[in-house]
Formats: C-alpha cells, structure tokens, sequence
C-alpha cells in the first residue's frame, strides 16, 4: 500500500515536472520561421547549387572527371586557328568552344569535389535553393553560351580542320608508306630518302595547306 | 514462456508486417512479427530497402577521396562521424601526418555531430514512445548545430566536410565563439530533458525492464557503443583504442547501471545516450581551448593518392558504435575493397534476441532504444 | 397517427428485423452487430414503456458490456483471420419443433393477458422507487444477489491467476 | 420540474433540440482541432496553423473540413462494407445522443430526465462497440489489435468512471444533471468559495482526480491513446477510413472529449454556475461559464497530450484495475461516511 502511495506520488510529481516545463514553453517565443514570407539566410559558403562561370572555363574537364555522380558534362571543340578565344580572368588561355557544359542538378550530390581542381575556379556552389521543377529534365542547366548555329560553325569548322588534319596524316602516311616501299624497292636511290624526310615536317605548320 | 505457448498448440499465432511504410521503423525496415495476441512470439528483420552499394561503389570510384561523399550517405545522421573514420584509416595507411588544427577541428565537429545525432536518436525513441514535444525541443537544438555546421562546410546534412589530410575548406572565423555559444546554452537543455522525459514516471515505465541486453549478450552479437555500454561495459574507442587525439582530452564514459530497472534495458541506454552529450561538451569545451588558431587546413591533402598495395582495418566511435573501415588498396588510384562495419546492423541482428515475449509497443521502444539507421544497415 | 406509435412501430421494426439478421446471418460477428441493434431497439421500445431506468440499465449492461464481451470472445478465438466467422445450422428439427412450441406459448400468454392501459405522464419517478425497493422490499434477495455475484467474481479471478501464475511458474 | 423524457421531447420545439447541440458541437470541433494544432504548437516552440483565414489561420479547420469531404471515400476490399461504413455514424450518434441530458445553461437542455447522469453513461457504452465494428469491418490487423485495445481500455475505464460519477450522486442524491448544478448555486464555502462540489468534499477532490484520469482514457487521450497509438499501430482502428468518415471519427472524438469535459464541470465544477454569486449569472452568462469550465478542462487535456509518452496495454489496465479502482470504491465510501458525519 505504502510503495503504491509512493509510487503514484513520484508519477504525479514527474508529471507536474513534465508540464511546467511545457507551460513554460507555451509562453515562450515559438522558433518557426514563416518561411516564403520570411527566408532563412544561407551562408555565403552554402552549397545549394552549382554554378559555372562559363568565360572563365577553358574546357579542361578536370570537373567532370571529379564528379564522382557524373553529373557534368563536357563538350568541346578545339578553336580552329584563325580565332582567338583570349583568356580567363585568372589568365589561362582558352583553347576550345565550348559546345556543350551541361550540370543535372537533379543527379548532383553537393560534395564540392567539381570545386577545387578546378583551375579557373569559374565552378562553384551558390546559395540557392528555391529551384524545384515538374519536369526532372528542367534541372538539367545548360551552361554553354554558344548559339546553336554557332556551335554548327565551329563544329564544321572543327571537323573540316580535323578531316584535313586527318586527310594530311593520311597523305603523310601514305607518303611514308610510299618512301617506305620506295626505299625498299629502291635501296640505292638515296633522294628519295631525303625528300619522305622533307614531308616528316609538313604537320608542323597545319595552316599552309588551308586555302585549297 | 515462450516455449511454453507454442508447446500448447492452441493458440492461433498472427503473423502481422512492420513496415516498411510503419511510423516507427525509423525508415524503410521491413519487420516481419509473429504474434499471440500482441505478445511477440518471433521477430524477423528484413532489411534491402535502401541498399545503395556503398561497397561495390567505393571500389569503382577511381579516387580515394571520391568515397568520402558516399560515406556521408551511409549514416546520414552522423555524416561527420563516417567522414572521420575513413579519412583517417586512408591517412594511417598512407602514413600521412595530419596538422593540429586539422584534428582539432574534426573533433570538435564529430562530437558535436555526435551530440546531434544522439538528439534525433532521442527524440525519435521519446517519439516512438508517444511524447512528441521533446522530440521537437531536441530538433531545436539539433537545427543550431546543423547551422555551425552549414556555416562550417556549406552543407546542413551531408558534408563532405574532411579531406584526406585535411579539411575540404577552412572554418570560418567565428567558429570558435558560435560552438562556445552553442556549449553554454545547450547544457541546461538536457537538465529540462531529464525533467520532461529522462526521468518522467511514464518514460521509466514504457522503458525499465524491457528489452534487457545483458553484456555477454551483447558482446556475443558483437555489440559497441551505447548499446554496449547501456549493458554496464566500459568500452569507448576515443579511450581504448584512441585515434585522431582523443587521447588528449580528459572525459568519462557513462554506461548503464540499472538505475531505473533492470541493467541493460531500453532505459540504460537511453540514458548512455544522454550522459555522453555532456561527455561531448567536455571535449569540445576541451578542443576549443587548445585549437591552434593559425595554420592551413588544406596543407597536406596529396595531390594525387597512390596507395601501396596493401590493407587496413580502423575503427572509430561512431554515435552508434563502432564503426570500422577495411580498405585494401592494390597499387592504384581506386581501393580495391572497401569494406564499412556498421555498428546499426550488427545491434539490428540482435532485435530478434532481446524482444522476444515482449509486446508490440516494446518492440517499439527498443528498436528506437537500440537507434538504428537504416542508411547504415543496408548500406 | 401519433408519433409515439409511429416511434413504437419504428423501433419494433428494427428490433425484429435486427433479431432475423442475428440469427440467419452466417457471419457470427454480423450476428453479434445484429444483437447489438435489437437490444438498443428493445431499449427504446423500454423508453416508451416509460421504463427510463431499465432501458439505460440495458444498454448500459447488455450493449456496454456482455455484447462487447462476446465480441472480444469471438474476436480472440479466431485472431487473424477476419473472415472465418462462419457458423452453420445444426440440429434442424429438434430446434424448429421447440422454437414453435415456444411461440406458441408465447402467442398464448399474449392473448390471454388482461392488458392495463394506464394513463401517461404519472410515473415519473422511476428511479426513486426503484431505489427504495430495493433498499426496503427487497433487500434480502438483493444482497443475495450481490454476495453470489462476489463470489462468482472472486473465482473468476482466482482461476485467472492459478493459471497465469503457472506460466509464470514455468519459464 | 418535468421529467419525462418521451413528454420533453415531443412537447418542445423538436428542432430547436435537435439542432443546438448540434451546432455547439460542429462550432466546437472546429474550434478545438484548431485549438489543438495551436496549443501544439505552442507547446513545441512553434506557431501551429497561420496561413487559411488571416488571424493565425483560424480557417484551418474549416479548410481541412472542405478537403476531407471532397476526399475519396475508400472502403478496402475485404470490408465489411455496411458496417464499414456504418461505424463512423454510431460513434457520432453515440456521443451525440449523450448531449441530450447535458445542461448548457439554466435555460437550456436537451432533455431533463431524472436518469441523466445513468444515460449518459449508458449511450457513450455504445462508443466502444462501434469502435470495435470499425475496428473488426476494416479487415485490417492494426485495426483489429486497436479495435480490442480499445474495447478493452474502455471497458475497465468505465468501472472508476462510474464509481466516481456515483460518489458525486452520493453527495447529490439526484442523478438529474439540472438538479446537480442547481444544487452548486452560490458562495457560502469559507464565505467566498462557490459550493462546487469540490469544495464541499475534501475526499471528492480525490474523486475529481480519479475521475479526470479515467475519461483521459475514455476519450483515448495520451497517455492513455493506446487505440491509435500511431508509433505502435499506425491508428488503430481509423487505419482505412479516409475522407469524410474519418473526419467523423474525428469529431466523434473530440465530442466525447467535450462531453466528459463538460460532464466532469456538472459534477465538480458547478455546471453553468458563476464562480462569484450572482454576478455574471444568468442564462446566457451560464452557457459562458459552463463552456469555459468544459473548455479548461479540454485544454489541460491538451496540455497533457503534448507533455506525456503514452503508457503500454498491460500497464493501462494496472493502473485501472489495481489502482483506480479500489480506490474510487474506497473513495465512495469515505464520501459516503463524510455526508453521513457532517
């Protein structure tokens, strides 16, 4: 009877505990933030989301390969030698069109890894959060700022310096192939040695044969 | 008894499912019980729902430091912890000098992770118990460590926060004055849990006597950390098997004693729990005043890791026990194994052990007095 | 018509349709919700008897506790599977021959009764009557009753526990 | 003072008593879910509702009213489909029938039988068995283990209850509510206090306590909500209900939190008397005073609910069968022995 007595009068007791401090806290200020009224305000060092500086990358892809999601995709093509794509902020040369720079947020694991081995740091977070979608493929952010047609030119551009490039090495290995034979055939003929040397340094100056 | 109700043969068992979707399965597990009545005759866990390849991941990332973010995601409430452990295992196996400030800031950041994920561990047991208030008094306290922690390494859940030999970025300035602030105002908070809950006469019911783990049992299921030591055994690895500088610092480690009922039930370790958030505050207290205030975090990140062939197993304390890294590196850029002992699925292998005979709502209460998570358990 | 007699009609309706369920019904926890109708309509038909007291007495008892008894009883002997109440007709003849014979009875006392018709609105005090019947008339059976009911009560729990404390004794 | 019911009720305006509880109770619920979310709230350091209607979202419940009746009326597949869809009504029909004998005011209600405080008891007994339909027609395990719990837990609950209600009719000697509160008219205790019975009695305070805690769990409130317990069994027997029968289940639940509020102010508090005299008295004051009294007591409940962890099943009915019961008998009779003596 005693330790029922005792029993109920501990329970009552913790109870009573219980509820002052919960009295308490009903006349106490409430900690909620109204949020799209009133917004809580992220750190400048916020990872929320990625942002890429597109002047400033040179297309280096040390990003992408950082990314352990592979969230980054990089397209590019190298800048034909008649134009001059100038230089980053930081002074590093940029050497190829940026065709394609795309981040899907939606695969994106804010770890930070794409941020340093960045040489430019033109890849970073931001303190941005509010950018839900419907549409998964709308988180898909397209970076590069080239236009379509643009990205056509330097493509063709690319290609056609790249098929004459390739067009050269052929000849140039054809060339070789020939000497080769040549000097097979023709072990004595030692001109012919020199002048398989003389197309040796032709892709050296990739520019001269251009203007067909 | 047990024994005895199904020797009779009578009565009907009902099998019946617990989750995944269930309030209280503290995410997606998966319970299959057995039961008379609501007494439990057999208990089976089913686990798989968020297994996401940690493992086998690991061992296609071509960068050690490529695994950090994954461990992030195995315990996701003590992501600072996980990063800990692996980044010093990769470091001990490199044999790679770490700078003072470097340490100094982990631990501080790991104990306070620790006190954040004993907070939400609390709280959802108090939860699982029906007492909704103190689970979001508790949530209070964790949001103003997650703000440190934004503050510190730009993330409030999954840092990335350490580097192999460093810290991906340096604290801020105030670091050191906003965790001061938070160790003051947060110490009279537990004296108002022990009011609200810890010692409320309902609490101790719904907890005392249920659920009792004694310490052989728990050491034959290879049990660690607050469950361990709910059951009464001294055992911390900050102290018996110190890494990072734990050996530095002077703090207790609380176990269990059978206060309320009998040792080694839900109510010790609940109470394990509480106590090392003051232990926690001692060695941040501790930390604080010894940090070097200068030096780069950054300094001795490799620039590239090459492992040499070979293996290492380091264990830390995690929030929840002990949790383990085994890494076996082959010449390369890539681990070629890495293995995570999870300290949640070795104590969810022992549900089945100590629940039996009890009822649904102790089910309850000890699956959230053993605190599991189950980003762990799957893995 | 007056709505009293609407309200007899009514509640004698479903008290005997209630009662039909309760007993062609295959499902016994459909019989039991059936029980459940026909005493709240016996109930009502009690209210309009002016027997206030004993119609909250029947719901009280029968409604609030032995119905939900049954239940319980039912429910448990058969956890888990929620639908295998079923019950089945036996003993077809015997049981037709004496439900008969006891309607008949029943139609017999019916017609021979000389029925009283007293007039509205006197007896209000049911209760207090009822109270001092009880404490005055007839006490004696009435603590009869109380001390039979004790004891029933008594060994009710005494058999509960021998047998949990066995249990308790084995493990 | 007339006293039958069938003449009460068919003499009156039918409508008028059909309807006033009605509306009190409709208001009420909407009220008091808010209230709820709002005492909740600031409980745990938060605002509760603050968006629907302005005024920290008054219209909250009225929203979520509207949002339930366009929801999808889901019975699963196995039910018991009639009393699947039944049991909803009967509770509310129960705790709604047992307003009839609640005194709102000195001038108003529902109907004076002599038996009031016995009727009462007797419908909300009907409360258990259509919780135990819900529980048995969803077909559904959790339903079914909060369905038995819930039968079980009011089954015993009821026992102090009574003995509690009795101790009070032992001081009274009426089991008519009107008559209880008319005889708490005044303030003659001490010179100033009002002649609540729980002033009059030292041994009906315990009663009050006894009484409080058993309509805790008649009303399932935590700690005593084991039937919906949500951590243990999702919610009990409300598991499959969805939409506007669910919604009724809700209000069914706060009206019987009402009724027993209000029913615990009749019996202890004075009913709708004033706690200074004749001041403020009245009527229309008493409906305020009445409503005040059961809305106090609604909101210790509350403050309870959002304090406390819930107690097991086994412990629930300890504390029923070992503890309250014995001592509300023991109780009556030192009440009984203290009318006797003074």
């Amino acid at each position: 009877m005693l330790t029922i007595i005792k029993q109920g009068w501990s329970t009552f007791k913790s109870i009573f505990t219980g509820m002052g401090v919960t009295i308490r806290h009903f006349f106490g200020p409430s900690v909620t933030l109204q949020y799209p009224d009133e917004r809580y305000e992220l750190p400048e060092n916020s990872r929320a989301k990625l942002y890429v500086n597109i002047d400033d990358c040179i297309g280096c892809n040390l990003c992408a390969r950082a990314c352990p999601v592979n969230c980054i995709d990089i397209e590019t093509v190298p800048a034909t030698a008649d134009v001059d794509l100038g230089k980053t902020s930081t002074g590093n040369p940029k050497r190829f069109w940026l065709t394609r720079f795309d981040i899907d947020m939606a695969k994106c694991m804010y770890c930070d890894l794409c941020v340093h081995p960045c040489p430019t740091d033109c890849i970073y977070m931001v303190p941005e959060y509010e950018y839900s979608e419907f549409d998964r493929t709308n988180l898909i952010y397209h970076f590069s700022n080239l236009e379509p047609e643009k990205i056509a030119e330097v493509k063709e551009k690319a290609e056609i310096e790249a098929a004459e490039k390739k067009k050269k090495r052929e000849e140039m290995q054809k060339a070789k192939a020939e000497a080769a034979r040549k000097k097979k055939e023709m072990e004595a003929k030692k001109e012919e040695n020199e002048k398989s040397g003389d197309d040796d340094n032709a892709p050296s100056k990739p520019e001269s044969d251009g203007g067909e | 008894m047990i024994e005895l109700i199904s020797d009779t043969g009578e009565r009907r068992e009902m099998t019946i499912n617990m989750g995944p979707q269930h309030p209280s399965t503290h995410g997606v597990l998966r319970l299959e019980l057995v039961l008379d009545g609501e007494i439990i005759k057999k208990v089976k866990p089913h686990i798989g729902y968020l297994h996401r390849c940690f493992e086998k991941y690991a061992e296609e990332m071509d960068d050690y430091a490529k695994v950090i973010p994954y461990t992030d995601r195995m315990d996701y409430v003590s992501a600072m912890n996980q990063e800990h452990g692996y980044v010093v295992a990769v470091e001990r196996m490199l044999e790679l000098e770490v700078p003072e400030r470097v340490e100094h800031i982990r631990v501080i950041v790991a104990e306070m992770q620790r006190i954040a994920s004993h907070l939400l561990g609390i709280g959802a047991f108090g939860l699982d118990l029906g007492a909704f208030t103190p689970f979001l008094y508790l949530f209070t306290e964790r949001e103003k460590i997650l703000d440190i922690f934004e503050k510190v390494s730009g993330a409030r859940l999954l840092y990335n926060y350490m580097a192999v030999g460093g810290l991906m970025r340096d604290v801020h300035p105030e670091f050191k004055e906003d965790v001061a602030d938070f160790v003051k105002t947060f110490r009279p908070k537990i004296k108002e849990l022990d009011n609200l809950l810890s010692y409320n006469k309902i609490f101790i019911n719904r907890t005392a006597n249920i659920g009792v783990l004694p310490v052989e049992v728990a050491l034959n299921y290879a049990a660690s950390g607050p469950v361990l030591r709910g059951s009464g055994l001294k055992w911390d690895l900050r102290k018996d098997d110190p890494y990072s500088i734990y050996d530095r610092f002077e703090f207790d480690i609380p176990v269990g004693s059978g206060e309320v009922g009998t040792l080694g039930d839900c109510w010790d370790r609940y109470i394990v729990r509480v106590r090392e958030m003051e232990q926690s505050l001692r060695i941040i207290e501790q930390a604080l005043e010894s940090m070097p205030d200068e030096g780069d975090v950054m300094e001795a990140i490799p620039k590239r890791i090459r492992m040499k062939e070979g293996e290492i197993y380091v264990r830390t304390e995690s929030p929840r026990g002990e949790l383990g890294y085994f890494i076996a590196g082959d010449n390369s850029a890539s681990p070629f194994r890495v293995k995570a002992r999870a300290p949640s699925f070795v104590h969810l292998s022992m549900l089945p052990a100590i629940s039996r005979g009890s009822l649904i709502a102790d089910m309850v209460a000890i699956i959230g007095s053993i605190d599991i998570v189950l980003g762990e358990v799957d893995r | 018509m007056e709505l009293t007699t609407i309200l007899f009609y009514l509640f004698a309706i479903v008290t005997i349709s209630a009662a039909a369920v309760m007993v062609f019904s295959k499902n016994i926890v459909h019989s039991a919700f059936a029980l459940m109708f026909t005493l709240i309509g016996v109930a009502a038909l009690y209210v309009l008897l002016y027997a206030d007291f004993i119609a909250a007495t029947q719901l009280l008892v029968y409604v609030g506790g032995i119905l939900i008894l049954i239940l319980f009883g039912v429910m448990l002997t058969t956890q888990g599977r929620t639908f295998s109440f079923k019950t089945s007709t036996v003993n077809l003849t015997p049981a037709s021959i004496l439900s008969v014979a006891a309607a008949l009875l029943l139609i017999y006392a019916f017609v021979q009764t000389d029925w009283k018709i007293t007039d509205s609105g006197v007896r209000d005090e049911t209760v207090h009557e009822l109270g001092m019947m009880l404490m005055g008339e007839y006490v004696l059976p009435f603590i009869a009753v109380g001390v039979l009911l004790l004891i029933a009560i008594i060994g009710a729990i005494l058999m509960s526990t021998r047998l949990s404390a066995n249990n308790d004794g084995e493990v | 003072m007339n006293s039958l019911f069938l003449t009460n009720i068919l003499n009156l305006p039918l409508l008028v008593h059909l309807a006033l509880p009605l509306t009190i109770i409709l208001v009420y619920a909407l009220v008091a879910i808010w209230g709820e979310r709002k005492v909740a709230g600031f409980i745990q350091d938060r605002l509760g509702p603050m968006r629907v209607g302005g005024w920290h979202g008054w219209a909250q419940s009225i929203a979520d009213l509207l949002k339930l009746i366009q929801k999808e009326d889901i019975v699963p597949t196995n039910a018991s489909r009639f009393l699947f869809k039944f049991a909803p009504f009967m509770m509310f029909a129960a705790s709604y029938a047992a307003f009839a004998v609640i005194p709102f005011s000195s001038g108003y209600i529902g109907s004076n039988i002599n038996i009031g405080v016995f009727y009462l008891l007797a419908v909300t007994s009907v409360l258990t068995l259509s919780i135990i339909m819900a529980a048995w027609a969803s077909n559904n395990k959790w339903s079914l283990l909060g369905g038995m719990r819930s039968a079980a837990q009011m089954v015993s609950y009821e026992v102090p209850t009574i003995a509690t209600v009795l101790t009070v009719i032992v001081v009274a000697g009426s089991l008519n509510l009107m008559t209880v509160t008319e005889m708490q008219s005044g303030n003659d205790i001490l010179g100033f206090l009002p002649n609540w019975f729980i002033f009059q009695n030292p041994f009906l305070i315990v009663a009050f306590v006894i009484f409080f805690i058993s309509i805790l769990a008649e009303s399932h409130r935590v700690p005593f909500d084991l039937p919906e317990s949500e951590s243990e069994l999702v919610a009990g027997y409300q598991t499959e209900y969805s939409g506007m029968r669910w919604a009724m289940f809700m209000l069914a639940e706060y009206a019987d939190m009402l009724l027993l509020s209000l029913l615990g102010a009749v019996l202890f508090f004075g009913g709708w008397n004033s706690p200074f005299g004749d001041f403020m008295g009245g009527p229309v004051w008493g409906f305020f005073w009445f409503m005040l009294k059961g809305l106090l007591l609604v909101f210790v409940m509350m403050w309870i609910r959002w304090t406390l962890p819930r107690y097991r099943v086994d412990q629930l009915m300890h504390i029923c069968w070992s503890v309250l019961i014995p001592l509300s008998f023991i109780n009556l009779v030192l009440v009984a022995l203290w009318e006797l003596i003074f």
